[in-house]
């Protein structure tokens, strides 16, 4: 897996609603060697403050000659919010793709993706990679957010030939409660999908563990997207771990970066995280 | 064609090729970088700390950002010098380039002699740096308040002068900032025989995440790194380099090229870049350029004339 | 109508209206800030340090900007405790906020005892603040290696002591984290009598411009502030609030209300605006009152149960 | 004097030619105190780097309910590379009107005006306040430069009413030499001025040192504006003081934020900065 410390130009970088952004920017080899699940460590100051890279992940990319990558992000702290005021024509520095991205599905096996809040961002590069690979399979997507005005990419998944569910914590679309709810009533339906499909859940800590609960309950496979705390992004500093149980049950560290970001969904510890 | 410029610089019974390495844990084992630069632009490659046995490592979260800087709680987190020698150090030894290799102990000083005669049998090894100042990784109480071998001066005499007796290796000590008086430290570490001195490991520190009320760092203490710490670095080396023969590798926030010179003014013969690695993967490789540049352009032959060149009178 | 908060702090025979006071230096005789905030909404002022004789200061440059930090060399300037006491002292007095009266010595422990004893017979000054720590005037040798009355803990006993004996006042100590362990100097301050603490000082540091090759402070060294040292000096008083029970007033590098919480939570009972007032002059009033905004979003009703409030199980 | 912290809205801010940029902003507290000299803290970060505010002189100004306050500036390291990106409409942290500012001339009196470089900046406003008066006098302005390419303002002076003379360290326009060698050849000049002008002068020190020789030389007084490094700005410091002497030839130390920035020409011990 290669990866690449780039300076691109921005192509474009506007809000969709609130504190949500979308910026992109074109690089032939980042997006020649970019697979759904991964990351760009990005430079978000000019000078030393914020110091650090913040890791993003690929939402959405086009290869060949285009080379076009897409960044979805929401405006949290001093990264993200000068990342905000970055405009066209800008440069931006970009290291990437890291991690090891999400093992993809078999033939023909449906998947149902599950994002909460910013979750969206690299399942949606999935959902491209599953509808373009012509594979006949149903890709499911349940979006979860506290309210509707932070449900993102909705007509998106939709236009991309997914179909998608919606919940909201305060019910003010779709379903009400936790999207992690909207998965076991989504699987509880029998019909709703072949026999066993594969979850790739996105999202905060709390909503992936109750994914990972009810994709147990349910004996349903699948994998998610974790975040921790990155000071290198490439495997080198040992900061971002977080306690997994191999095959044998022993307990170890593994670095998200690198080992991750996409683990098993029964793979994190999630008791001691 | 530009005027030629030396840059050798000599660690022990070292040659390094251009002044500029890496700091301790923040460079992996190299192969992590390798797809961001050329390793053999690098004076040499330092190493991740490591020790007899594996070790898991602290409880994350590990890292946080503070001020142009950050705090890490890594807590020597390695696999043991076994599988090192088996799958890393050929790896980086392939380049071409002298290995510093850093070690350190859990426990007593058996623990870093043992290891000192295992990388001695070790070609590929060029140099031993006793990191005996990592933060965290608490011993108990060596006297007053002192957690650190590198902060007690007779504690570091005897543990140099141990390994001093277990290897011919060129050896570097690397110092603590977090003294009082780091000169009488490195002054130890010069007569019990070190070869040169590596300053300085990180500050402890400490943030609190005050919306949820927690520290930001699982083990609550974490060592501080960054630009933001440079000042204290560049004064220690400046101090201890008036008072030591020893030659001075050094580091604390080396961000760009003239962050590096700051060092090597201040007296060092080399430096080590740090979080900087962080911040851009191919940044030590643009520092060994851009020094040579900056000597290019202020005419300047030799990069010993730039060590002995800091204009002022004292 | 909002919830009321307690914010009221104790520091020996002191009442702080709320926990925030400024940094001796950062802040003048308070009259520089005077058209930017309304005095009366601090806990106290600190003034700048005073010397029994007028004092000339360092030789320019002395001050310069590091990574989100700077340095400053300005070696105490001050009129002299007759001029303070004449035309300084009683303009802060006439806002009717506690001042506190940093002082300190050119030479040995009597310079201190004379300042106390005047301020003892002085109605306007609240307390005493023993400024034992300051990096730019340096003393004799004390010890190894030690240049700082902070930097022994006998010098720091015996000093705290003797005025102990000389005033009624409340003493407060300022500790410099230029030390091994800051833990064993606050003991002996607490021993000896002191009534609170002020921590941190300045660290020592360095800075060369390369492009001219020499130091960018006049004096070569100067002290280290500003956000850049927060997370050290976090650590150092959760470190010194566990082992003493004088309460704590912390600084170092806080530039908003979060930066002056964390401090809070580590442990110290009130906290100083340093170099944050030049970032912005109403920062310390724009603090006090963030402060309490805090306390009411998060139903704090005391001060208090802040600063005992670090969620951490240790 | 009455200074403001505030917060205030850009109205414009470009590029004169190379590195030199025009940044106003409206604010009719700071622009009704200002006084020719003074100068502004500016806020150029988001966040903390540059950590200290950079201090810039006042360059023009228009009082009464209007209210408009320029900046001159160069951009030369990070601070004035941030400000050199705001745009109009964003907003900017200033604390002034801050320093002594020029005592100005009797009535009729004529003045020489001697900047160097960026020098230009406060002598500008200086220039307008004594066209404005309608007093009587000649107002006659130097400026120097290094190439002509660095020369700013000479248009605006003479559209003020000003008559200028330039010079160039490389010749490529005016009189080739420094801007003292100009000012020395000018007052060498019977008819010039009358019986004695006053000199005012700005630019890097060497240059205020060269133009102090040349106006003591020619029994000519006249003031100075210096620059320090500065953490305040509003003299709580002591950070930026310079050697100067006193009446009685006593030397002793005077902040340049507050206790200036203007001195007299033979205030400052040149020999010791
Ligand atoms: C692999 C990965 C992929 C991510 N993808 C996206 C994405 O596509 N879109 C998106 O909006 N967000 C994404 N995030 C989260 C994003 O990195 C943080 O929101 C961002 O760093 C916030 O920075 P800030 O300066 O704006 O806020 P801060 O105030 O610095 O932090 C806000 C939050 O972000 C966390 N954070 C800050 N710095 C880092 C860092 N260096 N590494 C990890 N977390 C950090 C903080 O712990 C805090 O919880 C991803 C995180 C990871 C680890
Ligand atoms: C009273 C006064 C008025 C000034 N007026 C103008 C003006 O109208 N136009 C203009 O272009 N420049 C002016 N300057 C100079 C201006 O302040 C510096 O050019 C600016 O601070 C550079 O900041 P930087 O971050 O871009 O560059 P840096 O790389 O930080 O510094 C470049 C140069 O500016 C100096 N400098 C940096 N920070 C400060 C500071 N806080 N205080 C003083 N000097 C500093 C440095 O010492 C260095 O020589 C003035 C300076 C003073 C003291
Ligand atoms: C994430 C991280 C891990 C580190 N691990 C080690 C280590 O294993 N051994 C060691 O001697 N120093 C270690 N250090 C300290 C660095 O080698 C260096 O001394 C210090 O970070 C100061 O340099 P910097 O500011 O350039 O990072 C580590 C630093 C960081 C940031
Ligand atoms: C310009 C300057 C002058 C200072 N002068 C004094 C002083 O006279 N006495 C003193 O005890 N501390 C002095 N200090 C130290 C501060 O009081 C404070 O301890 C230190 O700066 C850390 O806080 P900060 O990071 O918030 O500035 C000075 C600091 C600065 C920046
Ligand atoms: S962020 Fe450095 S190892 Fe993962
Ligand atoms: S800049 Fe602080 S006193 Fe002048």
């Amino acid at each position: 897996m290669k990866a690449f410390e780039k300076r691109v130009k921005i192509l474009s970088n506007h809000s969709l609603k609130k504190n949500y952004f979308l910026l992109s920017f074109k690089d032939r080899d980042i997006a020649g060697a970019a697979v759904p699940g991964q990351f760009l460590m990005v430079k978000t100051a000019r000078g030393l403050y914020p110091l650090l890279r913040r890791p993003l992940s690929i939402h959405s990319c086009s290869g060949g000659k285009d080379g076009r990558i897409g960044i979805l992000y929401e405006v949290k702290g001093p990264g993200s919010e000068l990342l905000s005021f970055c405009r066209p024509k800008d440069c931006l520095e970009v290291v990437g793709p890291l991690g090891n991205g999400f093992p993809l599905p078999g033939h023909g096996r449906d998947v149902v993706l599950v994002a909460g809040g910013m979750g969206a961002a690299p399942l949606f590069f999935l959902a491209e990679r599953l509808t373009a690979d012509n594979k006949k399979r149903r890709i499911h997507v349940l979006i979860g957010a506290c309210g509707k005005e932070h449900l993102c990419r909705v007509k998106e998944f939709s236009a991309a030939g997914c179909s998608v569910l919606v919940s909201t914590d305060d019910g003010s679309r779709g379903r009400q409660g936790y999207v992690s709810g909207l998965l076991e009533s989504f699987l509880d339906k029998p019909g709703n999908v072949s026999v066993t499909p594969l979850i790739y859940a996105c999202g905060p800590r709390p909503m992936l563990q109750a994914v990972a609960f009810v994709a147990a309950k349910y004996g349903v496979p699948g994998y998610c997207s974790l975040e921790a705390h990155m000071a290198c992004g490439i495997g080198a500093c040992m900061g971002c771990v977080i306690p997994v149980r191999d095959q044998g049950g022993r307990e170890e560290y593994k670095r998200v970066c690198n080992d991750g970001p996409v683990f098993g969904l029964q793979e994190p510890d999630w008791g001691k995280m | 064609m530009p005027p030629a410029v030396k840059t050798e610089v000599k660690i022990g019974r070292m040659i390094l090729r251009n002044p500029v390495t890496v700091a301790s844990g923040t460079f992996g084992y190299a192969s992590e970088f390798a797809g961001f630069l050329d390793l053999r632009e690098l004076g040499a490659v330092t190493t991740k700390t490591i020790t007899l046995k594996p070790r898991r490592g602290n409880l994350p979260p590990r890292t946080c950002e503070t001020p142009a800087g950050m705090l890490n709680s890594v807590g020597l987190e390695n696999p043991g010098i076994d599988v090192f020698l088996r799958d890393k150090l050929p790896y980086i030894a392939g380049y071409k380039v002298p290995v510093i290799v850093s070690i350190a102990s859990e426990s007593d000083n058996r623990e870093f002699i043992e290891l000192a005669k295992r990388l001695d049998a070790c070609f590929d090894a060029a140099a031993i740096e006793l990191n005996i100042s990592c933060p965290n990784v608490r011993h108990k109480k060596l006297g007053t308040g002192a957690y650190l071998i590198a902060q007690d001066a007779r504690a570091t005499y005897r543990l140099v002068k141990a390994v001093r007796a277990a290897t011919k290796k060129t050896i570097i000590t690397k110092l603590s900032p977090n003294v009082t008086d780091i000169v009488s430290i490195a002054a130890a570490a010069e007569e019990a025989g070190s070869d040169a001195l590596s300053m300085i490991n990180t500050i402890a520190g400490m943030s609190i995440d005050v919306g949820s009320r927690r520290p930001r760092i699982g083990a609550v203490l974490g060592g501080l790194s960054g630009p933001a710490i440079r000042p204290v670095a560049v004064r220690m080396v400046w101090e201890t380099s008036k008072r030591v023969r020893i030659p001075i590798i050094g580091m604390g926030g080396i961000s760009d090229t003239s962050g590096a010179l700051e060092f090597i003014m201040a007296g060092a013969s080399a430096v080590g870049v740090g979080t900087g690695n962080f911040l851009q993967p191919s940044l030590s490789a643009g520092i060994a350029r851009g020094i040579k540049e900056y000597m290019r352009e202020h005419s300047i032959g030799n990069i010993k004339m730039l060590r002995e060149g800091l204009k002022y009178a004292c």
